[in-house]
């Protein structure tokens, strides 16, 4: 029997090594996995590469990760916002490598990484500063850039519900990047609010099938 | 001079956009066009973070916190409404389905050249979000933006300075004084506000004019 | 109040233009528009380019468009089999042009137009004659073959439930290539086998938002 | 020499397929697999056509058009399967998510090339479905093929004749009277069937194998 839920948020994040590619799924607060992102800061790993539409609010979640020093590399579209106080510090101290990438291009990368796409000329970011230095190429009526895939070895997603095969389902705009994650990384870690018994999800309506996914832990009943 | 206030610039955008049409409202000042909306007509919001058919913000009281705006406020979803991914969120903008995306600027050109999301200090965090993508998405791309700066600097420009966002790819310019199109043929001022003479108008900018007035 | 019912099949077909490029939804038999084929022989456009994974399965459905010589070419991954007689005889007569193109590149190839994308490169096809003559690229450890976005002026799919904003959901396999046509076409016209009302619909369940529909058509209830 | 019959190929296949794998079992003779699978474990059926969680064939009269497999053919779906449209399908594949796909084949090359979907032949109907991709996106291409054809000739070949499904992706091949490993290394021999000796079957070949087994 196949059973992908753990038990513990500190099992949900193990072998999370020195040097990791993370994504990490949340557009503002909705849909940050912020269990899986405390475990993470508890388990200890650094020199992390972060892939996030933002770069932390507040102190807590992606901020505190980025506060205790373990993160080398954020690749994201919107940095700068009103809370995002430690990441600018970090940054103006030049603690910190920025890859600012718009934010649609963030998605098509990463869905590329996990469609198995080898590069996608994409329109988003040309004749900018954010293409500069990238292949170009006119196909048609239009100006396109090259960009590459976004893999990581991690994806740490906050679900809905999930079941023991991995399928989730989200709630409402928490959905955001986790689906997308979910494709591109090696291990994708889900957060979620409730376990479902296998076949309670609608097989219409799983929106991550299993094989995306490699571990699932409630938040509800998961002690750290 | 009946110079328009942000709450009449938004009023006078929403006029212009028309029963069916998929509309993204960027962040900041274009949010405002929502309140303007009528709500007897089917007029579908998209928000980047997923959202089609996006409401206006919850009772107080109500909002939750899974279910907000690409400026990350709590909004309702309307009856008909649904969710879908980033992925899927910003093919609908770059493939062109939107039909109308509304923009503030810190400039626009003369040949409708987009500059709005990074003022190029070089101290500044730059921040992009969403912008590149709606600005070169939408079939239509509406800037809304006073026309001068607050030093009484043109905004419309013959060439950006600040860094781009996106080439060519600005339709219409609704401002306070004038509402203007950004044609292969020229920049046709549309509409002025009372008091204002297109020599008026043309005297406050460096590039020429065409007087498209009704 | 925007309505996109419409309440005859004709009328669901109205203005497919001689010389049309038109995507047909289904996989085999599951999920071909069948009603809106009808239709579409009965309107009588001509001289039409067919996006479809197969070239017809007996006399029926889009074998039947193909009888009555209305389609010039046929983009497609699978037409031979075993009852595939009615495309076999217009090939082999030189009558219908025929564009092989693998399964998983026709599918992203419509995605890709959907997404706005200028061209992808994709492994499928690297070293094969459906290669030949393409660019290719080494990228990391792989080659990749150059594919541009396949558009349509139509797509016809077939669709469980539609509401009058167009949105739908989909019935088991019969989803297969529907939600991705719906992307890539100026008009996407669906037939549904029953009308929801606007808000039945889970809108976490919702698979085609109704921004890539156009026409949605009830076949149990629309007269011919 | 015990050749194996087709069902003995499919039953030995599944043997070498674990717990919790994603597999793709391709049309025609690989879908006999399915029957060999162990019914207590979870082992992962993909189906092009958008499934996951395929499972057995309905009950006679249980048929459900709008639930079949790649081969046309109904199929059911397991407690936990979903459905996903052909984009995200073939994203499975292409994105390295499968685990095992098992494939049938004209002719494999030394190199691990593959041929199985077009004879070649001037007047055939070219057909590739699903074939070029399962063959470049799985993290492990079987094939399973009678090693010698109708008239005695090797199907293992230096290189194809065949057009080519894709370059260097098999990685083993289950015969009807040996299993071999495409390595770097050369083709290991893992098993041949009782009463063939390594030097038998060294003769049926024109390529070099290593004997590697227990």
């Amino acid at each position: 029997m196949i059973d992908k839920i753990v038990s513990s948020l500190d099992a949900a994040v193990a072998g999370i090594h020195d040097g990791a590619t993370v994504m990490i799924g949340g557009f503002g607060t909705a849909g940050m996995p912020n269990h899986l992102i405390d475990a993470l800061i508890a388990q200890g790993a650094r020199d992390l590469t972060i892939v996030n539409n933002n770069a932390g609010n507040g102190e807590t979640g992606l901020a505190a990760l980025l506060k205790a020093k373990r993160v080398k590399k954020i690749i994201c579209s919107f940095p700068r916002q009103a809370d995002s106080q430690v990441f600018d510090a970090l940054y103006q101290a030049g603690e910190i490598e920025l890859e600012l990438v718009p934010q649609g291009n963030l998605a098509a990368r990463i869905q590329a990484a996990g469609a198995g796409l080898g590069a996608i000329f994409t329109p988003t970011g040309y004749g900018t500063l954010l293409a500069e230095g990238k292949e170009t190429r006119r196909i048609g009526e239009r100006n396109y850039v090259l960009e590459y895939p976004i893999r990581a070895d991690f994806a740490l997603i906050k679900a809905h519900r999930g079941d023991r095969w991995g399928n989730l389902v989200y709630r409402k705009a928490a959905r955001n990047f986790g689906p997308i994650m979910a494709t591109a990384a090696a291990c994708t870690i889900a957060q979620v609010d409730e376990l479902a018994e296998l076949g309670d999800l609608d097989p219409e309506g799983v929106i991550t099938p299993g094989i995306f996914v490699q571990r699932v832990v409630a938040t509800a009943t998961a002690a750290c | 001079m009946n110079r328009l206030n942000r709450n009449e610039m938004a009023a006078r955008v929403a006029r212009d956009i028309p029963e069916g049409a998929y509309v993204n409202l960027g962040i900041g000042l274009p949010t405002k066009v929502a309140n303007y909306l009528p709500a007897d007509r089917d007029i579908f919001l998209h928000s980047e973070n997923g959202l089609l058919g996006m409401g206006p913000a919850p009772a107080p009281g109500q909002e939750d916190p899974e279910l907000i705006n690409a400026g990350k406020e709590p909004v309702t979803l309307l009856r008909g409404g649904c969710f879908f991914h980033h992925g899927d969120s910003f093919a609908m903008m770059r493939g062109g389905h939107l039909d109308i995306c509304v923009l503030g600027a810190f400039q626009v050109s003369a040949m409708g050249d987009l500059a709005n999301w990074h003022t190029g200090a070089p101290d500044a965090i730059p921040a992009v979000g969403g912008a590149m993508d709606l600005a070169i998405g939408a079939k239509q791309v509406f800037v809304m933006m006073e026309l001068l700066t607050k030093t009484g600097q043109s905004k419309l420009v013959e060439h950006c300075t600040y860094p781009l966002t996106g080439i060519g790819c600005v339709n219409r310019l609704y401002t306070d004084v004038a509402v203007i199109d950004i044609t292969r043929d020229g920049l046709l001022v549309r509409e002025r506000v009372d008091g204002l003479s297109f020599a008026d108008l043309q005297a406050l900018v460096p590039v020429p004019l065409v007087d498209a007035g009704a």
